[in-house]
């Protein structure tokens, strides 16, 4: 499907959403709360597909975290990047994906670990790379290190 | 050298390995720490306790090997005598192997043979 | 579903096993905790983090021309593939390209670099599965291969030789007499490895009906590379979507069929011979001319979003950009292959005995500083 | 020259023995004398004996990994083994905090002095034999089984998750393959009709069975070879140990001198069982005859016997230290499967083949 | 049926078992020709490093004791992990006017990752990387190294 198409079947049952076509790949905005539904019918409709989740990660806009999902459909040949604004940033929380997408288990505990966003629903919400007792999110904007040295 | 060769080879095992053991703890430098008397297990203590029943299969073939040992010290005596016997002893071996073989078979097919 | 629903808690009476950080077969620090029934694996959860070092956050605060070194250290056995497609992410954002000549010395560098990392891979695969003079013919190979890498590049494993709009400097006089040695002795000794390790009754037996993935949960886990290949999903970046000229190339996608340990070893074993194909198709054929476009003194992105991929030797490697103008990245995310070969070990391992595990492993080719980061 | 040859072990043996009987009046104090001297030569043996066999496994696994193997420590790298040794000695003898320390502290006494024990009915060379005992082939067998009581001890008492897995594992190993051991030794008995070594390798005078006794002999020869290489944990049966499963299986909590009784157990083995298979299958310290050729016979007994025999040992320990370092390890369910599916069905067919054999006279 | 694929699978196994060995018995009985080891220490004094090897950073100086480092410190932004740290002075030309020069040019080689940089951002070809690559020492102190010699001073003609 051409992105034209996509955005004319994604609207017709999300006429939230917003597009945004600067980048190489056709981008969705949506709220968080819709993300989950969204992209359960991007995944298991005949006519999208969207099955591989190749990339997952989380943006720090200082005044609120974006969700970035880049969906590919291995049957398609589509690619979607959808994108989830979190307002919350002191106790930011979103749907998990990984009933959907198996790899997200990883991708979400990693997002967890370095920007504590809660994703609510996920099996095993603990930390993956950084200790247990580790305070703060590194990849946030406002972490502070205190044992950073700066040459 | 006669049966005493029992004796010592037995003497001269516990010497040396004994003896080996025990220079080494003259030799050898100790320090006792906690961390060190721990169990190995790639640097991470170990969850649980390392002394459990569990299954690991080999129970079943301790089994067939108890009937096969037993039969194969059978096979000894008969083996030194089965030239002086000539025909009888082969076809009384034919017999027994082939009951033994019978044996291996049915463990076989009954999947006794499968490591669980 | 099989990570799911589950809680980690260990009961009493189960047999639990930590293989890792300091194992002899978990390539680098991983480490694996292992329920066992007997000798039967029930479940596997993966520890990470033993090598985070954090290399999203450290670029946030590096310039465009200096936050390709980092990644050389991600998946340090494909080094030049990953500068390679930090440099082309940021060629995308400047919206240049790499002359003709560049590019075809990156591919001919990127295809040494994966012929090099899956002979280590396949040595280390036969020592984790016990035959230790394997390793040793793999390296002899694999170190002619570094010798091309060092004289060219300069360094062995962390190249760093691809700069944004081309390559650091212009290949060694040398470059293309020692490829095509190497390409010979390479070609003669797939022979001997044959007769080492693949045709060998036990090494097939351990590695056949071991580890089975099917192409949907490939898919699912986000499996790419070999792994996925090995199952039959087709996901070779270099076909799907080529850079660096890729397309201008004859090469087949390799491709297995059953999923299982095997499967996999074989799409490696002959994606070595593509490589080798492919290097000859382009060594002698190296256009003349700059070795690297003209670009400013400081490098700025235009404000956007940036997403490359790249075929390293264990899967597709992303490298996602957020500027916002500036001099150096707003956000950096690298979509590493091992992370997502890693999540689907639970699931591969499940149900197979502690043997296999080895097997299943080695045949995965993880390299935990991708994983870590 | 001649004087020399006729000087054999035995003469030299009770001229000693006859020597202390004469000096030293107390009959049993002359007794415990020659077995003093009897035991430091044992050692003064069985020492360098483990020292070559260390040297020539990493020489040989050198060579075939296109390495020099240890080549700094002495010429030729040939007393790197020593070096090992000292540091071995040097090296504190731990013990772990949970582990049983009584069984933890024997297992390595109870596999030293089994394999010891295994040792008294090799015949090194003509007439030199410890103990020729007239169940020769059968002791072996029934000693060189307590191993696994060794294996077993050490992995349980370690406290330790991959010992206990290691020494389960060898548990079943061990048993199984003693099976198909047993019935190659029991061909070469039913075609010499004596279990004494000395028989045995006197029975070889006209041809080594391996020869004489066309393709069965030879099938259970490589039988007795892959069963008697898993019967000693080598590689690739080495499960029990297996490093990449098992960092090192039931010794991993053993360091120092008790790690090394191990691998002097380990070497000591690996010695008594290529002896064996030299002395059942190739004619032990028997020269090389061919039926009546009395001139050939005559130029090859020229040759000491104790070379004879030497030579063919090492050169089974040769192939068994080849199966090391070319084959991967097998998994624990084929390992089991090798022995119960093949060896012992083969075994068992083979041995019937060598009884009609035996009994027709087909053999030379 | 059966017992021909049994026989079959002991065969190709066999086969297949004894293949392996001839390749490693290959390599113990042509160990003279097929030895690959490089002795290094030994071997020292005939070890040539590749030209482009990146061993470290150094600043070559001419006979006059004079290096072509102009002290613009793009080594030092092109660094990406602070290893080069310049220290400048004003220094007095003959014609009365001050120039800007280098006091001293600091390379922490325990931070150096090689990664050429420095060398290609230099705009005067003052740096270069050496093939030395021994560089293991007892204090991590001596690892700070000041590249330019003492009393050297730039070379005539370099801005």
């Amino acid at each position: 499907m051409t992105n034209e198409e996509l955005k004319q079947y994604i609207s017709a049952l999300f006429p939230t959403v917003t597009y945004d076509e600067t980048g190489e790949f056709l981008n969705i905005l949506i709220a968080s709360t819709e993300l989950k539904p969204l992209i359960k019918t991007l995944r298991y409709e005949d006519d999208l597909k969207f099955n591989f989740l190749f990339c997952l990660t989380c943006i720090d806009w200082k005044t609120n975290l974006m969700m970035v999902y880049h969906l590919i459909s291995k049957t398609h040949k589509h690619i979607v990047v959808i994108k989830a604004k979190i307002a919350d940033v002191v106790k930011p929380e979103i749907e998990t994906v990984c009933d959907i997408y198996q790899t997200a288990n990883f991708h979400e505990r990693e997002v967890y670990d370095l920007f504590g966003v809660n994703f609510k629903n996920h099996p095993d919400m603990r930390r993956l790379l950084l200790d247990e007792s580790w305070e703060g999110y590194p990849l946030r904007k406002n972490y502070v290190d205190e044992n950073m040295i700066t040459i | 050298m006669g049966s005493s060769a029992l004796i010592l080879l037995l003497i001269v095992g516990i010497a040396f390995s004994v003896g080996g053991i025990l220079i080494s703890k003259w030799f050898a430098k100790s320090s006792a720490s906690k961390v060190k008397g721990e169990p190995y297990e790639c640097g991470i203590p170990t969850t649980g306790t390392s002394w459990i029943q569990f299954n690991v299969g080999y129970y079943l073939f301790a089994l067939i090997f108890l009937i096969f040992d037993v039969e194969l010290v059978f096979m000894y005596p008969w083996a030194v005598a089965v030239k002086k016997i000539g025909m009888v002893g082969l076809v009384e071996i034919v017999i027994f192997m082939f009951i033994l073989f019978m044996g291996l078979l049915y463990a076989w097919k009954k999947g006794a043979l499968k490591w669980m | 579903m099989s990570l799911l629903g589950e809680d980690y808690t260990t009961e009493e009476g189960e047999f639990v096993i930590n293989i890792g950080p300091q194992h002899p077969s978990t390539h680098g620090v991983l480490h694996l905790k292992v329920w066992l029934d007997g000798e039967t694996i029930k479940k596997v959860q993966p520890h990470l983090g033993y090598i985070h070092r954090s290399i999203e956050k450290m670029s946030e605060s590096l310039s465009y021309r200096n936050f390709i070194y980092a990644t050389s250290r991600m998946d340090y056995l494909s080094a030049h593939i990953n500068n390679q497609a930090c440099a082309l992410c940021v060629e995308k954002g400047l919206q240049i390209e790499a002359p003709p000549r560049a590019q075809m010395i990156r591919i001919i560098l990127a295809e040494l670099t994966r012929l090099a990392s899956h002979q280590l891979w396949w040595g280390c695969t036969g020592l984790d599965l016990g035959a230790v003079s394997p390793f040793f013919y793999a390296f002899r190979e694999r170190e002619a291969i570094l010798e091309i890498m060092e004289e060219t590049c300069g360094a062995r494993l962390t190249q760093n030789f691809c700069v944004p709009g081309g390559i650091m400097a212009d290949i060694h006089p040398n470059f293309q007499k020692r490829t095509k040695d190497v390409l010979k002795q390479i070609k003669s000794k797939f022979q001997e490895y044959d007769d080492v390790l693949t045709g060998n009754v036990i090494f097939e037996n351990r590695n056949k009906n071991v580890g089975f993935l099917t192409a949907e949960d490939a898919i699912s886990f986000g499996c790419t590379g070999p792994m996925a290949r090995g199952s039959g999903v087709s996901c070779d970046v270099r076909k799907w979507f080529p850079y660096d000229g890729y397309d201008k190339v004859q090469f087949d996608e390799v491709l297995g069929k059953e999923g299982d340990c095997f499967s996999r070893y074989m799409v490696r074993m002959n994606e070595m011979k593509q490589s080798v194909s492919i290097i000859e198709q382009l060594i002698d054929n190296i256009p003349e001319g700059d070795f690297q476009a003209k670009t400013k003194m400081v490098l700025k992105l235009p404000k956007g979003e940036f997403y490359q991929r790249v075929e390293t030797a264990r899967g597709e490697l992303g490298v996602f950009i957020v500027s916002d103008g500036a001099a150096s990245p707003y956000r950096i995310k690298y979509r590493s292959p091992n992370f997502s070969n890693l999540s689907a070990l639970d699931h591969v391992a499940r149900g197979y005995k502690i043997g296999d595990l080895v097997a299943i492993m080695s045949t995965i080719d993880l390299i935990i500083p991708d994983v870590d980061r | 020259m001649n004087l020399l040859l006729t000087i054999s072990f035995s003469s030299v043996a009770s001229g000693i023995h006859n020597w202390l009987v004469s000096t030293i009046p107390n009959e049993l104090l002359a007794k415990s004398v020659e077995m003093v001297i009897a035991g430091i030569c044992l050692l003064l043996f069985l020492v360098p004996l483990c020292f070559i066999l260390g040297y020539m496994e990493r020489k040989v696994a050198g060579f075939m990994q296109m390495r020099y193997g240890p080549n700094r420590v002495g010429p030729y790298g040939s007393l790197q083994i020593v070096a090992d040794t000292v540091k071995l000695v040097m090296k504190e003898g731990l013990t772990p905090t949970g582990s049983d320390k009584f069984l933890f502290n024997l297992a390595p006494v109870i596999m030293v002095v089994t394999c010891m024990l295994v040792l008294a009915p090799i015949a090194f060379a003509k007439d030199f034999q410890i103990w020729d005992i007239n169940i020769g082939v059968l002791y072996v067998s029934a000693i060189s089984s307590l191993a696994v009581i060794g294996i077993l001890m050490a992995g349980w008492s370690s406290y330790n998750k991959y010992s206990l897995l290691g020494a389960m594992r060898s548990g079943a190993q061990i048993v199984s393959y003693e099976l198909s051991v047993g019935l190659s030794l029991i061909s070469i008995v039913i075609l010499t009709g004596s279990l004494k070594m000395s028989d045995i390798v006197m029975s070889q005078e006209t041809g080594w069975w391996i020869i004489r006794g066309h393709i069965p002999v030879i099938i259970s020869f490589v039988i007795f070879v892959i069963a008697s290489t898993a019967e000693i944990n080598r590689a690739p049966f080495d499960l029990a140990e297996a490093e990449q499963e098992l960092t090192a299986g039931f010794h991993t909590e053993y360091a120092g001198m008790k790690f090394a009784m191990f691998l002097l157990a380990e070497y000591i083995n690996l010695f008594i069982v290529s002896a064996i298979a030299a002395t059942l299958f190739l004619g032990g310290w028997m020269p090389f005859h061919i039926g009546h050729w009395q001139e050939f016979n005559h130029i090859m007994d020229f040759v000491p016997s104790s070379l004879w025999f030497l030579g063919k040992t090492f050169f089974i320990i040769f192939i068994i230290m080849q199966f090391r370092w070319t084959f991967p390890r097998l998994r624990v369910d084929q390992l089991l499967t090798l022995e119960w599916k093949y060896l012992l069905p083969i075994s068992m067919v083979n041995t019937i083949l060598v009884t009609v054999m035996a009994i027709m006279g087909w053999h030379f | 049926m059966f017992l021909t694929d049994y026989i079959r699978t002991v065969y190709k196994g066999v086969r297949s078992l004894l293949t392996g060995m001839k390749t490693t018995g290959y390599y113990f009985t042509h160990a003279r020709k097929e030895i690959k080891t490089e002795e290094y220490p030994d071997n020292r004094a005939t070890l040539t490093m590749f030209d482009r090897f990146k061993g470290e950073v150094v600043m070559p100086h001419d006979e006059n004791n004079e290096h072509r480092c102009t002290g613009c410190q793009a080594c030092e932004i092109a660094c990406p992990n602070g290893t080069i740290k310049i220290i400048t002075k004003q220094e007095l030309q003959p014609d009365g006017k001050k120039k800007k020069a280098i006091d001293t040019f600091v390379y922490h080689l325990e931070l150096c990752t090689m990664c050429n940089l420095c060398v290609v951002a230099c705009p005067s070809d003052a740096i270069k990387m050496a093939q030395t690559f021994e560089h293991s020492v007892y204090d991590k102190k001596q690892l700070k190294k000041v590249l330019n010699n003492p009393g050297s001073k730039i070379m005539e003609g370099v801005e």
